[in-house]
């Protein structure tokens, strides 16, 4: 079946195609909207029928690389748009695909009525087949080429309301959000070419498996592989919304919710973990980077889970818990539980899309209004959309059964077996504000009593966007038994499943096997506690007076302000990065240096003989007798010359 | 002082006289009639350098046609008197003038005042003078060494003639 | 095979120019004349491209014909991989420039199309000719014609600009006749050697000047180059240029003429002076990286859509001589490639300025915004063609930057990873000033309640940048149909200039025989 | 005798004089005549090397020195009367039209 991969990349262009060159002809929303989903749940279909043929195949024999053509090729470099199928895109595919489709099916009714419906879809559609590009690929290249590309489908999709505005810092319209969200893609990508170049310098490829099985033979502490892979981890605190390039995920807010959902939760802000991990033979060699991974991503989860109690717009809510939940994958990443990040990408696509659906469907309801102070008592209007919310959070909150509890204490359990206690013990706060603030949110949006205006009905949505909050729930319920642990008498499915890519690096790392399993149960019923005291506080709290965070601010002032405004990264990065740039580059390098040195020195050139003819000119009276006079004194000046 | 010299000063002094007059006179009916007297006494130097046909030719030509031409001209014209040039002299005067004067001592000092440099072997004419200077010597070359210059004078006056008679024609309506 | 297509290609604009005069009495009559002989010219050049034999890296096409006998100067031209493709983009373009003018030239209309047919055949001459001699002729006539079409077709301030363009080339190119002189003497006085201006011969001859002498050579030659690149610093005349060039103008100035400097570059100061290009590659790529930055970072500041596309041109121009000057395969085969891409992306954002002055007579971006609504398949458009330039992956601009920056990184001329390091920051920075210009000219709501009543792109627009399009998606996803033709040829070169670096290369000067 | 250099003298200063005739009149017609002057003070040192050379090429450049004053006459007044007809005056002070 695996040679049939290029169909799965192959669908959503052809949807895209038609939606985007005929789609203006069509304006049959039904039909545009079945062609993009359509198209993706193909996709989806093939990718599943890839699955299960590699379920029967023997471990060894799953991976598979599908050359198309030669891409680029130039003296001695070649790349292929080539496709690698083996276990890990696999699994990345069918999440893409299978939350993709889901997703598009919401967009319809989501989308209904909109004047670019054709245009959305078309979007969507080029982000399904750039992210499948990214995860596919076989070469580091054809990756970038995703890569950029969800990026671009990131920046189109945030700027789709183009004359809508949208606050923020320096940021005006919608468009301003989709600028900032590639500028600073852009940034990371810069450091993942650079990345590329020293892969290509060292190792004279750029094929992941050329690359690998010459890292195979490498010395743990290479300092070229130290730079190689830092530069890529740069790309992917870009891409992945990392400390220091997080600051755009939150403004991407500003697209339509379904983009927030599939790009900005589930999908593409992942490819960073997907790309780390890809690379985990590379950054088995480098222990220094792994553990500026596993700080950075500790660090972005505990600080984005403290912004994310402090805001009052619904999505800005879910942005903060996404750029905190993908430092806990990097977490993992970081202290070489590959298959735990993984795990968490897979876990978080389920609840965090179905969250975000479901804050879509709420603010559908409230015809626009994302202020969760002003919602209250949805629970009764919308009972399908409470219930998908509530089983979401409380997945994400780390509740036992649910899919966000296995795949987050997998990932405490290693970052404090085989990382440091520190690193767990940030982990935890970070689950404990993170259980306080979903269900400060719940509470506050679903529970108590109305506090919305009066000339608003909410209502619950229709089934094409139910039905998707559905199947994700169920997903977010069920997720996480492919990876119940050992511990608890589970045999840990996609460990196993996801072992042979992931052997090589853990050869390298030789991490030591825990056989003790006492610290494991302790630690999971911390964490389970963790959760369940979050709950208890957030809902208790705002239940009882959902105003309560007027009473917080006013007793810790500065500390609150400083949580509500983001640490007030975004003004300094404008006023020490942004600003002075374009200063610069106005006041000085164009105003002064351009207009005034480079063209002062041309011009002058040139008025220095204007000048000189100018000054010559007074000779030339037009009086013929001067002229004449000026013969003599030429014959004179001859006839002295002759003399002397 | 031998007679030659005699005849040569006196011809010199009404030669130049009537030049300085000639330049310096506000009408240019007085100016016209000076030239006329200077070509005469150029004339008669040529005749002490044993050019006759020139002689002839200068009275003929210069004295007769052209300057009869000047002063049908003039008087065509119908021209004032031009302010007494003691009136107008200006500064730009006076540095011609002076640049001029200055011209004619740097082109004496060339020539040398009675002696030095190749013209030292000419202080007599030659032998041959009496003889170049005929008529009929004068046609003999003119139209056998130098009949392609002559013939091209021919057409350097035709041109003149045109261009005389369109330049000076009223013009088209 | 058509028999001396070379010669073909080269004289048939000029006859239609010819003919263009012939029929100025009716405007349409002479822009179709004009456009006729520009697309069968382009016809007829495919024949250059699919006749190419890409494995042979020698001269084809080659046709010679004794000129002037006394100097050995002789119409002597033929192509190889790089100048063929620069050729094949030329005839591309005219025609596109050509209809790109149909209603907003009115004025003088046969002379405008004659120019622009004149023009062609010099660029065509200036790419095909293996005679230094006959390229100084092709390279001053490119001049004139562009003269006039700034000169009467101009902006308001086009008198200014037209000067300055016109003086800034004759300062290079006159230090470049002296070099083209001296280098025949040279010829002259090696043994058995006679005055010769013809470059296959003194592609072997040249290389052997002493250093000392070989340095002020390649100076007065990458002068001339230099400036029309045009390389920081000498790069102001550009933005004047554009800006009062009318549309037609600026595609071909953007799209053909800056590409005569690096071609010029590749074809004489590499293969003439390699020991020499070594000394100054580190400089000249410096130039090219500090080009990059600069020209991006001013760009982002301007305030005029079609003076911001102009100093883009700057920062792009810069890639192109950071690959040149890299001196690997990659390096130059990216830097061909980009020339190529620049020609199409940014000659296709001087269409769309144009189109869009044409319906609003105003390129200040703040009269813009909105435009997505009233006019959707221009923005379409739009996005496709900024999308190339800041080189997106799957268009034609990144193939072209990443084999640059990749060739460079791994250059053992260079030696040092900072030059890219510092040239990709460039990558951001295009992202900023050409999204950041299409934010505010496109997005957001209307500015101007004239944008409100404007129309969308006619069937002649869409139709002028669908080929370009259609190209920028190609280079982009199969760049391999042009990379393959020019392999060899800049595998040739290269050889030779690693043969110098190692020391191969003989090296005598006349003293030592 | 008469040496030579009497007659390139007075062929000097007669130069001279319609050097000076040329640069301080303002009658384009006198000017004109002071041109006539200096043009014979070159005939009368042509004439003067031809005697004291015996060779006859001197007097043929007078000879033809004439034809050219006779045809620079004839134009040159008929500009005098070009330019009296469209100025009313043949001042060249008011005449300047060669500065541009």
């Amino acid at each position: 079946m695996h040679q049939y991969v290029g169909l799965i990349v192959l669908f959503p262009l052809i949807g895209l195609l038609i939606n985007g060159l005929l789609g203006w002809k069509i304006k049959n929303e039904k039909v545009i909207g079945s062609i993009g989903s359509g198209a993706v749940g193909l996709s989806f279909a093939l990718a599943v029928a890839i699955f299960i043929d590699m379920l029967g195949a023997a471990p060894e024999q799953r991976s598979h690389v599908v050359e198309l053509f030669t891409w680029i090729a130039a003296g001695s470099f070649k790349v292929s748009a080539a496709y690698q199928v083996d276990q890990l895109s696999v699994l990345m595919t069918l999440v893409v695909t299978g939350v993709g489709f889901l997703i598009h099916v919401y967009s319809i009714g989501y989308m209904h009525g909109d004047r670019s419906f054709a245009r959305f879809f078309t979007y969507l559609n080029l982000f399904i087949f750039a992210m499948l590009n990214l995860v596919l690929a076989d070469n580091y290249v054809l990756m970038f080429l995703g890569w950029e590309g969800v990026g671009l489908c990131s920046y189109l999709l945030i700027g789709f309301w183009y004359q809508k505005k949208f606050e923020g810092v320096t940021i005006t319209w919608t468009g301003d959000a989709g600028n900032k969200a590639f500028w600073v893609n852009r940034i990371g990508d810069f450091a993942f070419m650079l990345g590329m170049f020293l892969i290509f310098k060292e190792f004279g490829t750029l094929t992941f498996n050329e690359v690998m099985g010459q890292a195979d033979t490498m010395a743990v502490g290479n300092s070229t592989v130290f730079w190689i892979t830092l530069l890529l981890f740069i790309g992917a605190t870009g891409k992945s919304a990392q400390i220091p390039l997080f600051i755009w995920l939150p403004d991407a807010m500003a697209g339509p919710t379904p983009v927030s959902a599939l790009i900005h939760a589930a999908t593409m802000v992942t490819a960073g973990v997907y790309m780390v991990a890809r690379n985990s033979a590379l950054y088995a060699l480098a222990p220094d980077t792994m553990m500026v991974v596993a700080i950075v991503g500790a660090v972005t989860a505990i600080m984005a889970a403290s912004i994310g109690i402090a805001q009052n717009d619904i999505k800005k809510v879910l942005a903060y818990s996404t750029v905190s939940q993908l430092g806990y994958m990097f977490l993992a990443l970081g202290v070489g539980a590959f298959t735990a990040g993984i795990f968490h990408v897979m876990t978080h696509a389920f609840f965090k899309a179905c969250l975000f659906l479901g804050s879509g469907s709420v603010i559908h309801a409230m015809h626009e209004e994302q202020d969760i102070r002003h919602m209250g008592g949805l629970k009764k209007v919308m009972p399908y959309t409470y219930w998908t919310f509530l089983i979401s959070s409380f997945a994400i909150a780390g509740f036992p059964p649910l899919s966000g509890f296995f795949s987050k204490d997998e990932i405490l359990w290693k970052s404090f077996a085989d990382g440091s206690p520190i690193l767990w013990f940030i982990g935890a706060a970070a689950a404990l504000m993170t259980a306080f603030y979903m269900f400060r949110m719940v509470t506050l949006t679903f529970e108590g009593k109305p506090r919305w205006a009066d000339d608003k009905h909410p209502h619950e949505s229709p089934p094409s966007m139910t039905i998707p909050l559905i199947a994700l729930a169920a997903l977010a319920v069920v997720g996480g038994f492919v990876g119940v642990p050992a511990v608890l008498g589970g045999g840990n499915a996609i460990h196993q499943w996801l072992h042979p890519v992931f052997a090589q690096a853990e050869k390298t790392m030789a991490l030591p096997e825990h056989h003790a399993h006492t610290t494991e149960y302790i630690l999971m019923a911390i964490s389970v506690a963790i959760g369940v005291t979050g709950w208890w506080v957030g809902r208790r709290m705002f239940l009882k007076d959902p105003n309560a965070d007027e009473r917080i601010a006013a007793k810790t002032g500065f500390l609150y302000r400083l949580l509500a405004r983001k640490y007030f990264v975004d003004e300094a990065y404008d006023a020490a990065v942004v600003r002075p740039v374009v200063k610069t580059s106005d006041s000085f390098l164009f105003r002064f240096f351009d207009v005034r040195i480079i063209d002062g020195i041309v011009n002058g050139a040139g008025a220095l003989a204007g000048w000189t003819s100018r000054t010559l000119r007074v000779i030339q009276t037009g009086v013929v007798q001067n002229y004449a006079a000026l013969i003599v004194v030429g014959l004179v000046i001859v006839l002295g010359l002759i003399i002397l | 002082m031998s007679s030659e010299l005699i005849v040569f000063l006196i011809l010199a002094a009404v030669g130049v006289l009537s030049g300085i007059l000639m330049i310096t006179r506000p009408n240019p009916v007085n100016s016209a009639l000076f030239l006329i007297l200077n070509f005469m006494a150029l004339a008669g130097l040529y005749i002490t350098l044993h050019a006759q046909f020139v002689a002839i030719i200068q009275i003929l030509v210069y004295a007769g046609a052209i300057m009869v031409l000047v002063l049908f001209v003039i008087m065509l014209l119908n021209l004032e008197d031009e302010e007494p040039l003691r009136e107008q002299m200006s500064k730009r005067h006076y540095g011609s003038l002076l640049v001029a004067l200055l011209a004619l001592v740097l082109i004496v000092q060339v020539i040398g005042w009675n002696s030095g440099g190749t013209l030292e072997t000419m202080r007599e004419q030659s032998p041959h003078a009496l003889r170049i200077g005929t008529v009929e010597h004068i046609g003999s070359v003119l139209f056998t060494e130098h009949v392609y210059p002559f013939e091209l004078t021919s057409i350097l006056l035709l041109a003149a003639i045109v261009g005389a008679i369109v330049m000076a024609k009223k013009r088209f309506p | 095979m058509i028999p001396h297509v070379l010669n073909v290609v080269l004289f048939l604009p000029l006859i239609g120019a010819a003919a263009v005069m012939l029929a100025r009495r009716s405007d349409s009559a002479a822009r179709w004349t004009g456009v006729v002989f520009s697309l069968l010219t382009f016809v007829l050049s495919l024949e250059l491209f699919f006749g190419y034999d890409a494995n042979n890296p020698a001269m084809q096409f080659v046709e010679k014909v004794s000129w002037i006998p006394a100097l050995n100067v002789s119409y002597h031209v033929g192509l190889d991989g790089i100048s063929m493709l620069l050729v094949v983009l030329t005839t591309f373009i005219t025609p596109i420039v050509l209809i790109s003018s149909w209603s907003s030239i009115t004025k003088n209309v046969p002379l405008y199309i004659a120019m622009m047919l004149i023009l062609e055949t010099a660029m065509i001459g200036v790419f095909s000719s293996l005679d230094i001699f006959l390229f100084y002729v092709f390279w001053e006539m490119i001049l004139i014609p562009m003269y006039f079409i700034i000169g009467i077709w101009g902006g308001k301030n086009r008198i200014y600009a037209t000067v300055k363009f016109f003086i800034y080339t004759m300062v290079g190119s006159l230090l470049m006749l002296i070099a083209i002189i001296w280098l025949g003497y040279y010829a002259s006085t090696m043994p058995g050697g006679e005055f010769t201006t013809d470059i296959t011969m003194l592609f072997d001859i040249a290389p052997t000047i002493p250093l000392g002498i070989q340095g002020w050579m390649f100076a007065a030659f990458a002068l001339s180059f230099l400036i029309k690149v045009p390389a920081f610093p000498l790069h102001t005349w550009l933005p004047d240029a554009h800006v009062e060039a009318p549309t037609g103008g600026s595609v071909i100035l953007a799209g053909v003429l800056l590409k005569m400097g690096t071609y010029g570059l590749i074809r004489f100061n590499l293969q003439l002076f390699p020991q020499a290009s070594l000394e100054f590659a580190s400089f000249l790529s410096v130039l090219g990286v500090v080009g990059i930055i600069y020209g991006a970072l001013v760009s982002m500041v301007q305030k005029d859509v079609k003076k911001l596309v102009a100093y883009s041109s700057v920062s792009h121009m810069g890639f192109i001589l950071l690959g040149l000057f890299g001196v690997t395969v990659t390096g130059l085969q990216g830097g061909l490639i980009q020339m190529v891409n620049h020609g199409l992306s940014t000659g296709a954002l001087f269409l769309i300025v144009g189109m869009i002055y044409d319906r609003r007579h105003t390129r200040m971006i703040e009269e813009f915004g909105g435009l997505a609504r009233q006019i959707p398949i221009f923005a379409t458009f739009f996005m496709i063609v900024t999308l190339s330039s800041i080189g997106l992956p799957g268009l034609n601009g990144f193939v072209g930057e990443f084999l640059i920056l990749l060739g460079s990184f791994q250059s053992d001329v260079l030696g040092s990873p900072w030059y890219v390091v510092f040239a990709a920051s460039g990558v951001v920075f295009a992202a900023v000033y050409m999204l950041w210009m299409y934010q505010r000219v496109v997005f957001g709501v209307s500015r101007n309640p004239e944008n409100e009543k404007l129309s969308d792109l006619s069937i002649r627009e869409i139709g002028l940048l669908l080929p370009v399009v259609l190209f920028i998606v190609w280079i982009g996803v199969y760049p391999s149909t042009f990379l393959d033709k020019t392999e060899s040829s800049v595998q040739r070169v290269v050889e030779k200039l690693e043969k110098v670096q190692r020391g191969e290369y003989l090296t005598t000067s006349v003293s030592e025989q | 005798m008469v040496p030579i250099h009497y007659y390139l003298i007075l062929s000097a200063v007669m130069f001279i004089t319609g050097v000076v005739g040329v640069l301080t009149r303002r009658n384009a017609i006198i000017i004109f005549m002071c041109i006539e002057l200096m043009l014979n003070s070159v005939n009368l040192t042509f004439v003067a090397f031809s005697a004291y050379l015996g060779n006859e090429t001197g007097q043929m450049f007078v000879f033809f020195i004439m034809a050219v004053a006779a045809a620079e006459a004839a134009v040159g007044l008929a500009i005098v009367i070009a330019l009296f007809r469209n100025r009313q005056t043949v001042n060249i002070n008011d005449v300047n039209i060669l500065r541009w």
